[in-house]
């Protein structure tokens, strides 16, 4: 298949500034109507995120508090504390008052399902970030290397993705008690693998280059290679990928809370959400498992949507 | 001297679906007169020559002329061809003789070379066996070219290569026919290069019981 | 002599007035414009031109597969009478594989990987012809012996990765070839094979077109390929067709600017540095959406006048058969032609002293462990076999001078280099430089052995890194060697940069800014910028297009007389290779079987591989003799080199020996020294080859 | 291409080894504590200790690994002097370990006072008699201590000293007893993992192997339903996506599968309950097992599990199948095939497909992972009873053994998929098959 090459636009700005750089990839990203979607998805649920409640201007927030039903916070967006509880006011539906219905114990569910998206959105992400710089320290050291190190890092991932995540997740939480800490922990361990092979083979490739070569010629130390020669030029699949595996991470947090696995209560964790909530589904109240379920899917499949586009639209301009 | 060597390969064919109107066009602007009906694959299924893609009136329901469009665009190659059991086919094997017999025979103008059961490879028209004849008597190459009536017995001919190769000089042609008319005689014509006119008369005519019945320079007329 | 048909003079394909576009974001992009040509049957049209010119785009609208965001915008292409625009698919589809048939350049990927040979050439004749399993198979084994396949009856049977990338081509023309095509496009065929199967591939194209009468669009990037193969030859640039005539007229009397400027840019066969200079064409080829609005060429033409600059020329006949579009060309003389000034480069000063040597090279051995595939080698008890990448190599370098190396791939050649700059562990041997030991990896080495020691690469693409701009990589080199003071980094770097003919605003370019030509050149700048006194070149040139070869060969000659620097250069192009060293080594199978002053190696005596080599180098001129000889098989595995003489299961010359060259399986070559440095290893005498007949001779 | 197979069998039997060290030195530095966990947390230090000696939960970490993978009966047997046997008693439908005297007679071991050992034989119609032992079992050990190793009561090889009087708690039906004269070391008998035995349940107090089984066979109904039909359906769907690539098909299916493949199970299960149970009422909303045959009995039950696996299943095979039949048809031998004229569906069937599959076998066999993963929360959501919620209730209870086999079990059908993978992988690639 011809393919026009593409001119080399001089006109571009040679050193673009950060601002440029975002400019440039949301330029990217307008292109592709899937992208624009997972955005919209994604962003509806930062903004309600950060802008739940006055936290981002009261430290605290942040020191904690808040867990035991004392209000710290004034509610922006959340409209109430997710841990008032209004007597009287169990299992209703939606209505102009708690616009999605109240739960068991009468907590307004806007204000929960609000709050779980902030613990989702801090949690996932971190859980990604730490498994990147493990998985993707080892992925290069395999990849570079190669040899007996490759070989024997290879088989310790490779036992270690033949394992069931599930059960991973299962066995971890199981032996140290449900956390925040142990829920990053759980997924990280499950997600370094996964990320160590695709660095690993993405070094295979680009270690192959001449402009490695070059510095290795020029006596260059291997982290020095690793990690400025050839890390750099990985990037792009390497971003598409934690997008995905944020994904996922939001995904494996919802498992485990519906497991009971997750945050103990009465943290509003979606998946805890959802599985108290569906003993109510035969009982008529569907409420608390529809709306958690609801906001767990749109989150992770705008995440899916967003990597999708991009992905496209970097593979056309590759 | 084999069909294969003189006939024209990947000649233009037609598929039986064609309309007459398009093979018409097909013939007039590729200034062909026979087009091989094929199907899928070359494999041969007939032929059509422009005489078989004329209006033949015994056919026609009307005369006027919707009537004729209309039978015109109805009318396909595969109606009005020359079907594959009425038509004499060649291998590319074949000698050129045997090839001009056949058409002879068939009182035809062309016949398409088949190969590997029924496969066409090529076309052979009388004018490649022309050009076969042309090619025969030296028509191509300068030189002189002399006609020698001989009598019909035992190394006449040889005499006349004899006192050529004696001279040194060059035969680029010839072919050996018997005289038109006079059954006891063989006329020879021969392409003589390398030498001058009356040199090679003088030569030949010391040969006795042999008569220089023409000779005349020749170029080749065309390329 | 071709004796006249003297009828029906009906091309099988005709091209008018063809364009095509591609439709991309920025709206159409016009690949392909006005080209017009016929190829008529037993001919073969040859399209030159550099990359970028649309040479692909027109065989693949021939073909109609133009992929989803290709069109025909206008133009007929008659084939056999009947136009093939806009006849429907099922119509092309019978007509592909039966009347029209491609051959394509990438052998390797256009074969499906997991169905057999067989399996693939059958298909055409089932599919086409519907005749049986068993007759389509007979006639492929058939086919596959007219294209002189060793033992067709198995290679029907093997998958595409079992066989050699000259039979795999060999089985996509036979391919291509069994439905006897009346059109056969093929797509530079023969440009990712290695020179002497190319020459054998060429061969058969040769023979077929004569047997089949096939009419041939053969494309190519390479004059000498095009020069041996075509009947004419169409140049292609900027997606027109600028010239076209018969092949000797073409060459002997190019009549378009760009024509003559790329016959400019290739080194003869037998040319050198010091009587010939190259002249690369200034600037580059448009992208297809910003012509200029006059002529294509006029930026880069030196006869361009005003009037140029404002009308497009178009093809017109200038005399029998020769057709240009250049609105000047009754006016140009290619032999009147002066260089313009910028571009002269300097020739190299004759030598004052003899030089000293600054490389010595003495039996170096590169071998690689092959894991092999038997259960033992699972738990590291298996055999242990070597990849003899380079096997004993010696030689020595003066200062300032440069030796090329030659050999088909997988020769060593690249292994050699590599092991030397210290990419790859050295096995055995020892190699000398500067008084240093070169046994150590780069990473270990000393960092004045470093700088010292610097390599050019082969890939522009994947020389610079993408992640950097320009200045930013030449920096590097720079402060790591501590070439100049951290306060004059910068200056340097602008300097280096206006070396290479590249100015300062490139300082903040990013690669993918960047031609091929320019990438290369910021390569030689880093290279060079620790003023290294041993720069190894691996095909620096290889992957440009000629006229940007030319311009890079001529920065490395000058750079290299500035500074006085030793090269090893490597290309698989013999008459670069000539043109640019000064000594030549010639390597088979990791070993060196015939080095020396280049001069000499490219004259008798030769060794037989010299030899083979020099005959199938594809020249660029139809009026030069060469003869025919041919290496027959493939290069032996490296795992397992053959006993004795390593050349020997190819050797075209044993029978000058007694007993066919008995001894030649049996014992080592000797080393015979032709005087004046040139040695030749092999057994038959020195007379004998030097008895033997020039294989190029050039027409006076 | 054996070779080939060989070293991924190799790695296979490497890999299961390493997971279940894994699993099991997880589980031992788990802070959570068994005895807590099976007694209830208001016992005593005392009741704790005798309950961990008595499971052999005192011993270290290797010892009980050995022991579970390669039994114990075997070390127990030399300490007895007699070999020891597994029995099935049928009137207590229980699995209990006897000594074996060499005329085959069975026996175990008790003593009221640490002095006079009491030898329990087993009659041929499962009644016992007790058969008092003389003063000279007792042999004396390393340290000097005489001491009598025989099989308890309770089906453990035990150690008793003469003379001492220890205290061992059990906990009966719903108080705690204490005996005296109880043995001062034991040893839990076990075949081992590699002989088929995967100990017994701290939580049932049954063998895992028992209650393990027909939960399995319960998910492998569940699982095997949900692989035949996605399959074959994501398959197709995601080659036809994959030709008609950039059109609305494509479009459709692409976005679809996305959604399906990016909602977790639980939302997609609470989904689908909300429609079709609670709304249309066309299905039930839960799988109440009620009998063994009860699954077969009432089959709509598993409409609604089955469909929320496969969801995810399909939409990734599908894409990942999509992505790989789209690469496919840009390849140079697809171009090849097109201009050989070849029509399309031999182009599609002949050349893409196969090529076309290498891809997503290998992906979609790797991700058995995850489905166990939705096994375990489909299960839980329906209150499905197979395997995923046994492991979910093993782990939360801290279930050793139990975890263990369960894990074991999950671990080698994946393993064991990826080996068939392979198989599969090295027919369709004839690149491995020669290399």
């Amino acid at each position: 298949m011809a393919v026009i090459e593409q001119p080399a636009t001089l006109t571009a700005p040679a050193r673009p500034s950060v601002w440029g750089r975002i400019a440039a990839v949301l330029a990217l990203l307008g292109r592709s109507r899937v992208a624009i979607a997972g955005l919209i998805l994604v962003g509806f649920w930062v903004v309600l995120a950060i802008f739940a409640d006055d936290c981002i201007i009261r430290p605290a927030c942040w020191v904690g508090g808040g867990s035991d039903g004392t209000v710290v916070s004034t509610p922006w967006l959340a409209r109430y504390s997710p841990f008032e509880q209004f007597r009287g006011r169990n299992l209703e539906g939606p209505s102009a008052d708690h616009w999605l219905g109240t739960d068991r114990n009468g907590r307004d569910l806007w204000a929960r399902i609000v709050q779980g998206s902030r613990i989702i959105l801090v949690l996932a992400p971190i859980s990604v970030l730490i498994a990147l710089a493990i998985g993707g320290t080892l992925g290069l050291i395999a990849g570079y290397f190669g040899g007996q190190i490759d070989e024997l890092l290879m088989r310790v991932l490779d036992a270690l993705m033949a394992f069931p995540q599930i059960l991973l997740y299962l066995i971890i939480i199981a032996a140290l008690g449900p956390s925040a800490v142990n829920v990053v922990l759980a997924i990280t361990i499950a997600g370094a693998p996964g990320i160590a092979r695709l660095v690993r083979s993405l070094t295979l490739d680009i270690k192959t280059r001449d402009y490695v070569a070059a510095a290795q010629t020029r006596g260059e130390s291997p982290w020095y290679i690793m990690f400025v020669e050839i890390l750099p030029n990985a990037r792009g699949p390497i971003i598409i990928d934690a997008m995905l595996r944020v994904g996922y991470a939001v995904f494996a947090i919802g498992t485990l809370g519906f497991l009971g696995l997750g945050l103990p209560p009465p943290s509003p964790d979606w998946g805890s959400i959802v599985n108290t909530g569906r003993k109510f589904i035969q009982a008529g109240h569907p409420w608390d498992a529809l709306w958690a379920s609801l906001s767990i899917a749109s989150l992770v499949v705008g995440l899916n949507l967003l990597a999708d586009g991009l992905s496209e639209e970097l593979g056309r301009y590759r | 001297m084999l069909v294969k060597d003189y006939m024209t390969r990947h000649p233009i064919m037609v598929e039986p679906g064609r309309r007459v109107v398009d093979a018409q066009r097909l013939m007039a602007e590729s200034k062909v007169g026979h087009l091989p009906v094929v199907a899928d694959g070359k494999r041969l299924l007939g032929m059509v020559s422009r005489a078989a893609l004329s209006l033949r009136p015994e056919q026609l329901e009307g005369l006027s002329f919707w009537d004729l469009t209309d039978y015109m665009a109805r009318l396909t190659v595969g109606r009005v061809m020359t079907p594959l059991s009425d038509i004499h086919t060649i291998s590319p094997s074949s000698t050129l003789e045997e090839a001009a017999d056949l058409m002879i025979a068939g009182h035809v103008t062309a016949l398409p070379v088949v190969e590997d059961g029924g496969v066409v490879v090529g076309i052979i028209t009388q004018t490649d066996l022309l050009v076969e004849l042309r090619n025969l008597l030296g028509a191509i190459e300068p030189g002189w070219r002399v006609v020698v009536r001989m009598p019909d017995i035992q190394g006449e001919f040889g005499k006349v290569m004899q006192v050529i190769t004696a001279r040194g000089w060059g035969v680029m042609a010839m072919g050996c026919v018997r005289s038109p008319r006079r059954a006891e005689l063989w006329d020879v014509v021969l392409k003589v290069r390398y030498c001058e006119r009356d040199e090679l008369v003088a030569e030949l005519k010391k040969i006795p019981g042999q008569e220089i019945i023409d000779i005349r320079e020749t170029t080749s007329y065309t390329q | 002599m071709e004796l006249p048909k003297g009828k029906h003079n009906e091309p099988v394909v005709r091209v008018q007035n063809l364009a095509i576009a591609y439709e991309t974001h920025g709206g159409d992009v016009n690949a392909v414009r006005d080209v017009s040509f016929e190829i008529h049957r037993g001919e073969t049209l040859g399209l030159v031109g550099e990359s970028g010119c649309g040479k692909s785009t027109v065989a693949y609208g021939l073909v109609n597969y133009l992929g989803r965001n290709g069109k025909i915008v206008h133009g007929e292409i008659i084939f056999q009478g009947e136009s093939l625009v806009g006849r429907s698919p099922e119509e092309l589809r019978r007509l592909r594989g039966d009347q029209i048939a491609m051959v394509y350049q990438d052998p390797m990927t256009s074969l499906n990987p997991v169905l057999r040979v067989g399996q693939q050439m059958t298909e055409v004749l089932t599919v086409h012809r519907g005749i049986s399993e068993d007759a389509a198979r007979a006639r492929c084994v058939e086919m596959l012996h007219r294209v002189y396949m060793p033992d067709p009856e198995a290679v029907m049977g093997r998958y595409p990765h079992q066989i050699s990338g000259g039979q795999q081509q060999r089985v996509v023309i036979a391919m291509a070839l069994l439905n006897n095509p009346a059109l056969l496009v093929m797509d530079e065929p023969t440009t990712a094979l290695d020179v002497t199967v190319e020459a054998a591939v060429l061969d058969l194209i040769a023979d077929l077109r004569r047997d089949f009468d096939t009419a041939i669009l053969f494309i190519s990037h390479n004059l000498g390929v095009v020069a041996r193969v075509s009947s004419r030859v169409g140049v292609m640039y900027a997606g027109e067709m600028v010239e076209q005539a018969p092949v000797r007229e073409i060459f002997a009397h190019p009549r378009h600017p760009y024509t003559q400027g790329l016959m400019r840019c290739v080194p003869r066969l037998g040319a050198d540095k010091a009587g010939s200079v190259l002249y690369p064409i200034r600037g580059r080829v448009p992208a297809p959406n910003h012509l200029p609005p006059g002529c294509v060429f006029e930026p880069r033409c030196d006869y361009a006048t005003e009037h140029c600059r404002q009308e497009r020329p178009a093809l017109r006949q200038i005399s029998n058969r020769h057709m240009v579009s250049c609105l000047r060309a009754e006016h140009i003389r290619a032999s009147e032609w002066r260089p313009t000034e910028d571009i002269i480069p300097l020739l190299p000063a004759a030598d004052a002293a003899e030089p000293e040597t600054i490389l010595n090279v003495d039996g170096l051995r590169t071998y690689y462990r092959q894991s092999g595939g038997s259960p033992l080698d699972l738990i590291g008890l298996g055999k242990k076999r070597y990849v003899r990448a380079v096997d004993g190599v010696s030689f020595t370098i003066p200062q300032g001078k440069t030796l090329g190396v030659v050999g088909e791939s997988g020769c060593g050649k690249s292994t050699l280099i590599k092991t030397l700059i210290g990419l790859e562990p050295m096995t055995g041997g020892e190699a000398q430089f500067l008084g240093f030991d070169l046994e150590k990896k780069a990473s270990q080495r000393d960092m004045g052995l470093i700088r010292e020691l610097q390599m050019v690469f082969q890939n522009p693409d994947a020389t610079m890194n993408p992640s950097y701009s320009v200045g930013t990589q030449i920096e590097r080199p720079l402060r790591r060697f501590k070439v100049v003071p951290t306060n004059q980094v910068h200056a340097e770097v602008v300097r280096l940069l206006r070396a290479v003919k590249l100015d300062e605003h490139y300082y903040d370019r990013r690669p993918r800014q960047l031609s091929g030509g320019e990438k290369q050149r910021v390569g030689i700048a880093r290279a060079f910028a620790g003023r290294p006194d041993l720069v190894l070149c691996d095909e620096p040139v290889s992957a440009l297009d000629v006229s940007v070869q030319a311009a890079v060969l001529n920065l490395l000659l000058e750079i290299q007389r500035e500074q006085g620097t030793t090269m090893i250069f490597i290309a698989h192009d013999l008459s670069v290779v000539r043109f640019f060293s000064d000594y030549v080594a010639v390597m088979y199978l990791g070993q060196i079987v015939e080095i020396g002053p280049a001069e000499a190696i490219y004259a008798p005596p030769y060794h037989p591989y010299t030899e083979s080599l020099l005959a199938a180098v594809p020249i660029p001129d139809p009026s030069v003799a060469q003869q025919h000889i041919r290496l027959e098989g493939s290069v032996p595995s490296p795992l397992n080199p053959p006993s004795g003489c390593r050349f020997h299961t190819r050797c075209p010359r044993r029978q000058l020996l007694p007993d066919g060259g008995a001894i030649c399986e049996r014992e080592v070559p000797p080393m015979q020294d032709a005087g004046d440095g040139h040695q030749i290893h092999c057994h038959i005498p020195l007379e004998t080859l030097h008895d033997l007949e020039p294989v190029v001779t050039i027409a006076a | 291409m054996i070779t080939f197979l060989l070293r991924r069998a190799f790695y296979l039997i490497l890999t299961l080894f390493a997971v279940s060290i894994g699993i099991f030195a997880m589980s031992e530095i788990a802070p959570g504590n068994i005895a807590i966990n099976s007694l209830g947390n208001t016992i005593t230090p005392a009741q704790e200790a005798s309950f961990n000696a008595q499971n052999g939960l005192d011993q270290p970490a290797v010892t009980r690994y050995i022991r579970w993978m390669i039994g114990s009966d075997w070390r127990a047997a030399g300490l007895i002097g007699y070999p020891v046997r597994q029995i099935y008693e049928a009137d207590l439908n229980r699995w209990s370990w006897w000594g074996a005297l060499p005329d085959g007679t069975l026996f175990q071991n008790y003593t009221d006072d640490g002095e006079n050992m009491i030898r329990v034989e087993r009659l041929a119609d499962g009644s016992t008699r007790d058969v008092p032992l003389g003063p000279e079992v007792w042999k004396t050990d390393a340290e000097g201590f005489p001491v009598f190793w025989g099989v308890d009561r309770e089906g453990r090889a035990a150690m008793w000293v003469r003379g001492d009087d220890n205290e061992a708690w059990t906990l009966g039906k719903s108080t705690w007893r204490s005996s005296k004269g109880a043995p001062r070391a034991y040893i839990p008998l076990q075949k081992g993992l590699l002989r088929g035995d995967p100990g017994v349940s701290f939580f049932t107090r049954r063998p895992v192997a028992e209650t393990l089984v027909p939960r399995l066979m319960n998910t492998l109904l569940l699982a095997g339903i949900a692989f035949v039909v996605v399959m074959p359906l994501a398959l197709a769907l995601g080659m036809l996506a994959g030709l008609n690539e950039g059109r609305f098909l494509d479009r459709l299916l692409s976005i679809s599968s996305l959604v399906a493949t990016a909602t977790p199970e639980f939302a997609s299960g609470v989904f689908l309950i909300l429609i079709f149970s609670t709304w249309l009422k066309w299905l039930p909303g839960a799988v109440v097992v009620t009998s063994d045959t009860a699954i077969f009995e009432r089959p709509q039950m598993l409409v609604l599990p089955i469909i929320t696996l496969t969801l995810i299943e399909l939409g990734y095979v599908l894409r990942i199948t999509r992505a790989s039949m789209v690469e496919v048809m840009r390849t140079n031998y697809i171009r090849t095939a097109t201009l050989k004229g070849l029509p399309q569906w031999r182009i599609v069937t002949k050349h893409a497909l196969r090529n076309a599959l290498m891809a997503p076998i290998t992906v979609i066999i790797l991700h058995v992972n995850w489905l166990i993963g939705g096994i375990v929360v489909v299960e839980t959501l329906f209150g499905f009873p197979g395997l995923g919620r046994y492991v979910m209730e093993a782990a939360l209870f801290k279930d050793v053994f139990a975890i263990e086999a369960a894990t074991m079990v999950l671990v080698v059908i994946a393993v064991g998929t990826q080996l068939v993978a392979d198989l599969i992988y090295t027919y369709i690639n004839p690149r491995i098959r020669y290399t």
